[in-house]
């Protein structure tokens, strides 16, 4: 019985624990990793990613994956910066719309025709990329953030610390409490689990896929436009391989990519691993470019099949 | 009869599916404290008019009547909400969400603030299994329960929401007798508080003790509606196969004809003292040439478990499986296949039929290495094999090529029986061969069992049903808690026998 | 009429492409145009015979782009041995590569997009450690492989064809190639029918490793030049959408190979129409993302995810 | 048959030779005016922040020289980042350097826009900030210090000229991009094209396709064109690797050198090569080899000099009258 509560907590929270050591591990072998301007280094550029992961754990957790995340972000953060001449709200809330509007027209056709999520979201990460170019004449138009105030909210400090880092905890909050604590978030368990039982038990399975991927888009066109704010411009060339990464932070957070299972705080673990994994890479500061691609490609295998035994264990235990 | 007084009604419902007709045309009242037989042959039709009740599926023609007024249910959440509760044939629960969270999904309590009340959730779902005489953890994930504890969850869940009409398909096939009383007791309750239930078993003994009345489907058409009382058994079985009552007679309901004859001859397969850590603990079985070895006991005792650390499915902590006298390399599914040890799998669907395939393939599946050669299969024998056995076992489809997803569950299980055949086993392992299988095919399903005993083959039969197990079994191990805790053999299997041999230790 | 369409939708579709080039498009009809779409497809064509293998077991492999270049690196590193040993060197990367992915997947448990994730990064890595920018050759050998001819056709396009041909017999009259097909429909009712889930897996994965090496090496022969930087950049995208517009689902249980090779040359045919078009980069990704998405809807599996 | 990795040239060959400021050039940035202090460059710590992999003979002649010119100088610790071309990381990459206590920093950007965050923080820390090879938008010697680097507007009107050169201005010419949503695409298109449009309005631009800057892609984009388009006489392209993967199609389709001009912008070995075996009509330099002039303007600028606001490099060019004996001088 204990010996399968250790499991539990190991593969739940593995990536916390791994993240412990590391950065144990950075501390103990570079003077400059754990001060605060590191800390915050991390923390910040974590946090975007962050903010779509957790939308993409949503995704997992129902069966699903969605492969437009990181063109839905670049998107976003052009709008965003195109919206800002037009002030504060427009800025905030074209990104919103559009690609939550994407979200949804994904949802509706996943949830709708029953095709699967993997192409219909690649037909997204395409089309939506188009559109982008299109909206910035190829990408040759970088749009300047002009408002501000909408500037602020991605540089402003509280405790060292910018405005998205804070938005990003209360967001990871309200997504436990959402995933935890409410309908919706059984309900995504539940079709993720067995989607053919979720629907015998009277769950409403295609409204809630479409709820999930809208909530996908929305979050990851919030990113986008918290990202311009943050700096000051809509920059075209973002984004691309962005889904991949996302995806391995859920994965390596705990969420089993085949749903039903999983959590945010393991998102967030994940996240802030691949940051701080980046940031021990930089404190070495002479790895090779090719280097630095083996060193990430091993240790995400290595965090799975940690996992993976750990979950072994559990089961037997 | 009186028309008004039905809460659920089925007026000329006809629904097809490519190539077949399921539902032709059929007719059905469903009356306040009514508990309503639903039988068949396998593929009569019976799930599918369930799901055409519950939402699933959509009438082509006719009319559904719910509380007087015509209704048509979108989805199974349009007939849940309007009162219609479901079992269904397949645990239909998740697997990775917690036993609280599933038996309450949808309904869960709430706190002030609006959001999921877990302190509550899980004292109110600890009450409602505890009426249903199961007291587990209802934190941990539901698949660490046992297949019978599940369907019992499945059950409670359904029963508990405020219900009209509760529907159950083939609830017991996966619960011990003492369950099946829980069961019962519930149903009981739910007359007396006006529920109508309607109840699909193959089961005939079960149609006896809880139901009212009896709907008889035959090839998707209402063959007989009425009160089960006073109906004949034989006439019933009559009713359901479509044969004269003399002829049923006649041939009469032995299922297995073979004399139990002492078996001599060392044993085929020879399993000592398998052990496996919570599951199985020292289990020695030993089957001969011809023999029929039963294993009784409990859900969870562990007699799948043992059927699989023979054939190697399961990895073991101890013990050795020889066969013929030469050891089994632990934990190889494919050697003990090749060695002659074949297993058929207790369900059906998670590690039975392959949904994609043709009957064809599903038959050639486990022989292929014999039917190829180098590596490249010969259609020639693979058709040969695929016919002979669709003959012998009489397995009903359209052709070799249709899907077998698409077959009834008999004749899935025919199927999956003829693969088993189709590698020439030595010894064959069957769980719960005759599990949601009609009175007919059970019957040739068990008669086959005799045949191939006849003709040299070793079986180990594992059955929930004590008449199955005493008629066909020469020996009965019983098992307990993964050991075995009593052996039974010549005038002593009997029912009772077993039952004892369960009870003594259980008290002891 | 539906599964008529389902099976042959991709067909139809390539079709309407070609009437409309036909049509509308300069000099379509000269053979140099059909010799250059099928010279440019044939790898894709080649790594999508893999692809479907793999997700027929219900997975997917998404490392094959990195593989191609790690079959390009060594090809670069071994060519002083001559062309064959280069060759034969790549493929062995290649095939290691697959046990990798393979193992992983089977033994150990890990699932495909995450295993393979992983060797997307990795393998893309390593090849560039090993050859960290584009090295040109010279080898006759190895040229003549990416610009020779047999009777007009180029060899190139000659090994695809073999190669589908080859997978084509595996999938429909072999063994091995049943199991794919069951172990993608149940892996449990696989294994419980004694077949050697795991061996199989991990063979589909080395097929799938092989054959990207080998697209690599036809590639590298074309450019004459080993760039393991950015060849196969984003093919595995590709390839996925060949076996899935093929109306291959991924949800495993079945495996098409001619409509597979169809739907590579699908996607292959709209690219050169966008590009002969002179549509801009933005016109030409949404032209895409609507009409995979209506592929796949025609082809889609009904009733299944 | 070795692989002929194309080494860095040693010596002096090829390097930088200013263009602007000439001596009179206009404002300059101090020291004093910056508002940073005096600190010693071989004891402190200077961060490099490359933004593509060293996988393009740029990128490795670039990183390279900065190393080299480090090491020569006795800079003991200089620390290296690499964006692998994902802009958000390199970012976070300036923001680390920063706080592992950089002094000064030499950035390779990705792209000219959105460094708002690390020009606060280095604005804020009083960390000078040398731009190589691509611009930043903004304020120079208040958000950084200076930028050093090719015009890449005036190399595309350059390329223009020789493509104007090489088809006696009239004649069908296509385009293969660079990465979209790019500057230096975009600096480069715009520049021919305008250049183009006012010299020579006899050449028409009728095809214009991304390469993405690979030889591959080019390769790919060139067989389809010459197939749709046979009457073209010239391709411009926008970086060197797409020049040598439009000669592979040629030769594939089986073209002679020289019946279709081809120009290029970059000067890498093989391209120069190009030239002299007559496939290439003629390459614009983009000299990579930032290293000495960067060091030196750190040098100076903190021994009080004035640095310009930008200092340009000349960019040489290369057709059939020097390629061959410019050939040691190419990276
Ligand atoms: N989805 C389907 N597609 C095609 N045919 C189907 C489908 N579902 C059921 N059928 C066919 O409809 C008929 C009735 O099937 P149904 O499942 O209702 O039988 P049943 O009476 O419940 O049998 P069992 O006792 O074996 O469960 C069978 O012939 C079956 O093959
Ligand atoms: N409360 C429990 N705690 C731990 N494991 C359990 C528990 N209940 C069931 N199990 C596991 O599930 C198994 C039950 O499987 P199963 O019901 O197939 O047993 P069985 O004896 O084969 O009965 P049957 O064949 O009738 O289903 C047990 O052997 C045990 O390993
Ligand atoms: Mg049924
Ligand atoms: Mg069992």
């Amino acid at each position: 019985m204990n010996r399968e509560q250790i499991g539990r907590l190991l593969q739940h929270h593995g990536a916390m624990m791994v993240l412990g050591v590391l950065v144990v591990v950075g501390t103990l072998g570079f003077d400059s990793f754990a001060t605060a301007d590191n800390a915050a280094s991390v923390v910040v550029s974590s946090s975007f990613l962050a903010v779509v992961a957790i939308g993409m754990t949503f995704v997992i957790i129902s069966g699903g994956i969605d492969l437009s995340v990181g063109s839905l972000f670049v998107l976003g953060g052009v709008l965003a910066a195109f919206g800002s001449q037009y002030g504060f709200a427009v800025a905030l809330l074209l990104p919103l719309a559009v690609c939550g509007l994407a979200g949804l027209v994904q949802g509706l056709i996943i949830a709708r025709t029953g095709l699967a999520p993997f192409i219909v979201t690649l037909a997204g990460l395409l089309g939506v990329r188009g559109l982008m170019l299109a909206i910035s004449h190829e990408g040759a138009t970088t749009y300047l953030v002009k408002n501000p105030a909408f500037a602020a909210l991605g540089q402003g400090e509280i405790f060292g610390l910018t405005y998205p880092v804070y938005l990003t905890i209360i967001l990871a909050l309200a997504a436990m409490v959402l995933l935890q604590r409410t309908g919706f978030g059984q309900n995504v368990y539940a079709i993720g689990g067995n989607e053919q039982a979720a629907a015998l038990m009277g769950v409403p399975v295609a409204r809630t896929k479409v709820y999930v991927y809208l909530m996908s888009g929305l979050l990851a066109g919030l990113a986008g436009a918290l990202n311009a704010a943050r700096l000051s411009s809509g920059v075209t060339i973002l984004g691309i391989g962005m889904e991949l990464d996302v995806i391995a932070a859920v994965v390596i957070g705990g969420t089993l990519l085949t749903g039903g299972a999983g959590g945010v705080t393991g998102t967030v673990a994940g996240v802030l691993l691949l940051g701080v994994i980046q940031s021990l890479i930089n404190q070495v500061g002479n790895l090779t470019s090719s280097l630095q691609q083996v060193v990430s490609g091993a240790f995400l295998a290595l965090v799975v099949v940690a996992q993976r035994l750990l979950s072994k264990a559990q089961r037997i235990g | 009869m009186k028309r008004t007084e039905a809460v659920l009604e089925a007026r000329g419902i006809t629904k097809r599916f490519p190539g077949v007709i399921a539902l032709d045309d059929v007719h059905l009242a469903l009356g306040a404290g009514e508990v309503h037989a639903l039988v068949g042959e396998n593929g009569a039709g019976k799930s599918t008019l369930i799901k055409v009740f519950t939402g699933v599926y959509h009438p082509d023609d006719g009319d559904l009547i719910y509380d007087g007024a015509p209704t048509v249910f979108g989805t199974p959440l349009d007939a849940q909400r309007a009162g219609i509760s479901t079992i269904y044939q397949e645990v239909n629960l998740v697997p990775m969400m917690s036993v609280a969270r599933n038996l309450l999904l949808g309904r869960e309590p709430r706190n002030r603030l609006g959001v999921i009340d877990t302190t509550r959730l899980y004292g109110h779902a600890r009450a409602i299994l505890r009426e249903y005489g199961l007291d587990t953890d209802v934190r941990r994930p539901l698949r660490s329960l046992g297949i019978g504890a599940q369907q019992m969850v499945a059950l409670a869940r359904a029963v508990s929401v405020d219900a009209k009409v509760v529907i159950m398909d083939e609830p017991t096939s996966s619960l011990e007798p003492r369950e099946v009383e829980t069961l019962f007791g519930v149903i009981r309750r739910l007359r007396e508080a006006g529920i109508a239930v309607i109840y699909v078993s193959h089961r005939l003994d079960e149609l006896y003790q809880v139901c009212d009345t009896v709907t008889v489907l035959r090839d998707g058409k209402v063959a007989h509606t009425g009160p089960l009382a006073g109906l004949e058994r034989l006439k019933l079985i009559s009713l359901m196969l479509g044969r004269d009552l003399a002829e049923v007679k006649k041939g009469g309901l032995t299922r297995f004809n073979r004399d139990h004859a002492r078996v001599d001859g060392a044993p085929v397969v020879e399993a000592r003292g398998l052990t496996r850590r919570h599951v199985l603990s020292g289990v020695t079985v030993s089957v001969r040439p011809g023999e029929v070895v039963g294993l009784g006991g409990l859900l969870g005792a562990g007699r799948t478990e043992t059927a699989k650390a023979i054939v190697g499915a399961l990895p073991l902590d101890g013990g050795q499986v020889l066969v013929a006298g030469l050891p089994l390399p632990s934990g190889r599914t494919v050697a003990a296949i090749r060695a002659g040890v074949s297993m058929l799998p207790e369900d059906r669907k998670a590690e039975g039929i392959i949904p994609g395939l043709s009957v064809r393939d599903n038959i050639a599946l486990a022989a292929l290495p014999a039917l190829a050669r180098g590596g490249v299969v010969s259609d020639v024998r693979i058709d040969r094999v695929v016919e002979v056995f669709m003959k012998r076992l009489r397995i009903k489809a359209a052709s070799p090529y249709q899907a077998v997803s698409e077959l009834s569950g008999g004749n899935q299980q025919k199927v999956l029986l003829a693969r088993w055949l189709a590698v020439r086993p030595k010894v064959l392992l069957l769980d719960e061969p005759t599990r949601g299988i009609d009175v007919g095919a059970k019957a040739e399903v068990q008669a086959l069992v005799d045949e191939l005993a006849e003709e040299g083959l070793g079986v180990l039969l594992i059955s929930s049903d004590l008449e199955e197990l005493v008629e066909g079994a020469d020996r009965i191990l019983v098992l307990r808690d993964g050991t075995v805790v009593g052996e039974l053999s010549g005038d002593d299997v009997t029912e009772e026998k077993i039952m004892a041999a369960i009870a003594e230790r259980a008290d002891g | 009429m539906g599964k008529w369409i389902r099976d042959y939708g991709v067909y139809a579709a390539v079709l309407t492409l070609l009437v409309f080039n036909v049509l509308f498009t300069p000099h379509f009809l000269d053979v140099a145009n059909f010799r250059t779409q099928f010279v440019q497809v044939a790898p894709i064509v080649i790594v999508s015979l893999g692809m479907a293998l793999v997700i027929g077991t219900q997975g997917i492999d998404l490392s094959v782009g990195s593989v191609m270049a790690l079959a390009a690196a060594l090809t670069a590193l071994y060519l002083g041995y001559g062309a064959a040993v280069a060759i034969g060197v790549a493929l062995i990367g290649g095939a290691v590569a697959g046990v990798a992915g393979g193992a992983l997947v089977a033994y150990v448990g890990i699932q495909p997009i995450v295993a393979t994730l992983a060797l997307l990064v990795g393998v893309r890595g390593l090849a560039n450690v090993l050859v960290p920018q584009l090295v040109e050759f010279r080898n006759p050998d190895l040229i003549a492989l990416g610009s020779n001819a047999l009777f007009g056709v180029p060899l190139v396009v000659i090994i695809a064809a073999v190669l589908t041909l080859l997978v084509a017999f595996l999938v429909r009259r072999t063994t091995f190639g049943r199991q794919v097909v069951a172990i993608g429909g149940n892996r449990a009712a696989s294994e419980l029918s004694g077949l050697p889930v795991k061996r199989v897996l991990v063979l589909v994965y080395v097929i799938s490793g092989l054959l990207a090496a080998l697209a690599g090496v036809l590639a590298t022969a074309r450019l004459q030049a080993s760039d393991p930087t950015s060849l196969g950049m984003f093919i595995e995208l590709s390839a996925i959408t060949a076996v899935v517009v093929g109306g291959t689902p991924l949800s495993g249980g079945r495996v098409r190979v001619a409509s597979t090779v169809m739907g590579a040359l699908l996607m292959q045919l709209l690219s050169a129409t966008l590009i002969k078009h002179n549509l801009p980069q933005s016109w030409t990704q949404m032209v895409q993302a609507v009409i995979i998405l209506a592929a796949v809807y025609v082809t889609r599996e009904r009733g299944k995810r | 048959e070795a692989p002929q990795t194309a080494a860095a040239p040693t010596g002096t060959a090829g390097r930088q030779v200013v263009k602007t400021p000439d001596s009179t050039a206009g404002p300059t940035c101090t020291l004093s005016q910056f508002g940073g202090e005096r600190f010693d460059l071989t004891s402190a710590t200077v961060g490099f922040s490359q933004s593509e992999k060293e996988a393009n003979p740029f990128r490795i002649a670039e990183t390279k020289s900065i190393k080299d010119e480090a090491a020569k100088l006795g800079i003991a610790d200089l620390k290296v980042t690499n964006a692998q071309s994902q802009f958000s990381k390199q970012i976070t990459d300036v923001q680390q350097l920063i706080a592992q206590g950089a002094r000064l920093l030499v950035i390779a950007p990705l792209n000219s826009d959105g460094w708002e965050p690390v020009l606060q923080q280095a604005a804020a820390k009083k960390v000078p900030i040398i731009t190589v090879d691509r611009k930043i938008n903004a304020k120079a010697c208040t958000d950084y210090l200076t930028f050093i680097g090719s015009d890449f507007y005036e190399q595309g009107r350059r390329a223009a000229d020789k493509m104007i050169e090489a088809l006696g201005g009239k004649g069908k010419v296509a385009i293969l991009l660079g990465a979209p949503g790019n500057n230096v695409t975009t600096e480069r298109t715009n520049g021919f094209k305008d250049r183009v449009k006012e010299k020579a309005p006899g050449l028409t631009i009728s095809f214009e396709q991304t390469g993405e800057f690979a030889r591959e892609k080019g390769q790919q984009v060139t067989e389809q064109l010459i197939q749709s388009n046979p009457d073209i006489n010239g391709i411009y392209a926008e970086n060197d690797e797409m020049a040598l993967g439009a000669v592979t199609a040629l030769k594939g389709a089986g073209k002679q050198p020289g019946t279709i001009k081809i120009v290029s912008i970059d000067g890498t070995r093989s391209a120069v090569q190009a030239i002299v075996d007559g496939w290439l009509h003629s390459v614009i330099e983009s000299n990579p080899r930032f290293g000495p002039l960067a060091f030196e303007t750190a040098r100076k600028f903190l021994d009080g000099e004035g640095i310009a606001d930008k200092v340009i490099i000349s960019d040489r060019e290369y057709d059939q009258a020097n390629a061959k004996d410019s050939l040691g001088e190419a990276y």
